[in-house]
């Protein structure tokens, strides 16, 4: 199960995600949460992964995608709160190098832009 | 490398509800037979990986054709397999997840991760049809000693 | 009743070790499939002492004897099957954990348990040898229906 | 996994049990626990069932064998705020009718003598 909240902060969305961003259920609602703000024209996004227990292949692979796609689109994703098994993950299939990641949301939040 | 025969066997319909289920039993099983929780999460991560492929990509979700999955260990080591009734492909086929080009793509990170997670990671060819994904998991593995090699 | 075929199933050596392991696949599977947390670990205690049995007194803790337990379901029904390789009983044998000369026996409940945890329960004999404990549940079951039977 | 802690209120012997006493480990682990008190002569139980998660019918064996063996030896064996399904468990083999059994610590401790 997944939650997905979400915060304003002058402009950047914060998604507060919490359970497991996995194939099926998870990975559908992620990759849903992300069009619909597309839609809305909301493309600065901080996901905050504070809360997140697990994430496979299928969820990494709907990172990537929510990550090009709004790059295409003059937009931003930005990570933050990674837990370590989430980090090792991106590491070691060299993404870590493609997202920005932080620990401090106000660090986060100044980086946009 | 002395195996016991397995001891445990779990079978499930081409169906991703039961995902979870092959999840929570693996870490169930690694840790009963000694591996650490963290070691366990992994083992299970990789388990994970084969049975969505198996599922996908093997019996291409058809709830008749069963994924099966066996555990067995003995002093050292885990050995789990994953069979599937599916067509078999050829590794040769698989392209790099790391190579610049790919690294971008949405999918393509499953076999990798469960060649990260695991000690030694055999594909062969099942009598019968299907494919058999057989991985190894040695406690004596210094943690970190794959997953960090490509920082 | 039409049933399925299994959709899952769980094959354990005859060791008390994995009494957990299958508790918490059934206590999974029941929730998957719709019983709700309480009815699921009703469940899983009754397949829990069919499987305590099956080892013990079917499979003699013979680790090279397999308990296997066959999980299959349609709208309204979850049926377990659980399997040994003994040599059979006959439930006529079998005393009335509830008649005051057994009531303080320290053992005999546990086929009793299984008939109160569950709606309906067959025992028959496996081709081959061993017995084969068959068990549904029904979702429509009024709660507290059985359980509360004998207040 | 079963944990016992010992408690002496006034000569009668409180267990607080946690976890689960099923075949195995919990069982053998709550035999044994009885079987040393008795050798100590302290025969006045009170069993807390409170953070009891999960008896087995070889766990309901267990309380059974403790209670004839300590009632033989003139002692004593209460319960202590059990948990409905334990308590359904005791009904439904009409060992209700058998046990003294208590959600209260003060009167349970008042009923002995
Ligand atoms: N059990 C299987 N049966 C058939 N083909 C498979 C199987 N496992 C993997 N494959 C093939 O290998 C490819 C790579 O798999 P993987 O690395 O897990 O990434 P993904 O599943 O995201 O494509 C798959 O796209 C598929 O073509
Ligand atoms: N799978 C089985 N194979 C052979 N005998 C069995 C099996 N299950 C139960 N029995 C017989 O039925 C008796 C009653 O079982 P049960 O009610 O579970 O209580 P207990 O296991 O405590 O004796 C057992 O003692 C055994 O003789």
């Amino acid at each position: 199960m997944l939650t997905i909240k979400q915060r304003d902060a002058e402009g950047i969305t914060i998604l507060d995600l919490s359970g497991r961003i996995t194939i099926g259920q998870g990975s559908a609602q992620f990759r849903e949460t992300i069009r619909q703000l597309m839609e809305q024209g909301r493309n600065r996004l901080l996901l905050n992964f504070a809360d997140v227990s697990y994430v496979d292949s299928s969820g990494i692979g709907e990172l990537v995608s929510a990550y090009t796609t709004l790059n295409n689109q003059g937009g931003q994703l930005k990570l933050l709160n990674l837990p370590k098994r989430i980090k090792d993950l991106l590491r070691i299939t060299k993404l870590l190098t493609v997202f920005e990641t932080f620990d401090d949301e106000a660090a986060a939040l100044r980086s946009f832009q | 490398m002395q195996q016991r025969k397995p001891t445990v066997g779990l079978t499930i319909a081409s169906d991703f509800h039961f995902v979870e289920l092959a999840e929570i039993v693996t870490k169930h099983v690694a840790e009963l037979v000694g591996f650490d929780e963290d070691a366990a999460g992994w083992i299970s991560m990789a388990v994970r990986e084969a049975v969505i492929n198996a599922i996908k990509h093997g019996n291409k979700q058809d709830r008749n054709k069963p994924v099966e999955i066996e555990f067995s260990f003995n002093a050292d080591t885990i050995t789990i397999q994953v069979m599937d009734r599916g067509e078999g492909f050829d590794l040769a086929d698989v392209p790099d997840p790391l190579d610049p080009e790919n690294l971008l793509k949405p999918s393509g990170r499953g076999i990798f991760y469960i060649r990260s997670f695991m000690d030694e990671v055999h594909f062969s060819s099942r009598p019968g049809g299907g494919t058999i994904v057989s991985m190894v998991r040695r406690k004596s593995r210094k943690e970190g000693e794959k997953k960090d090699a490509d920082h």
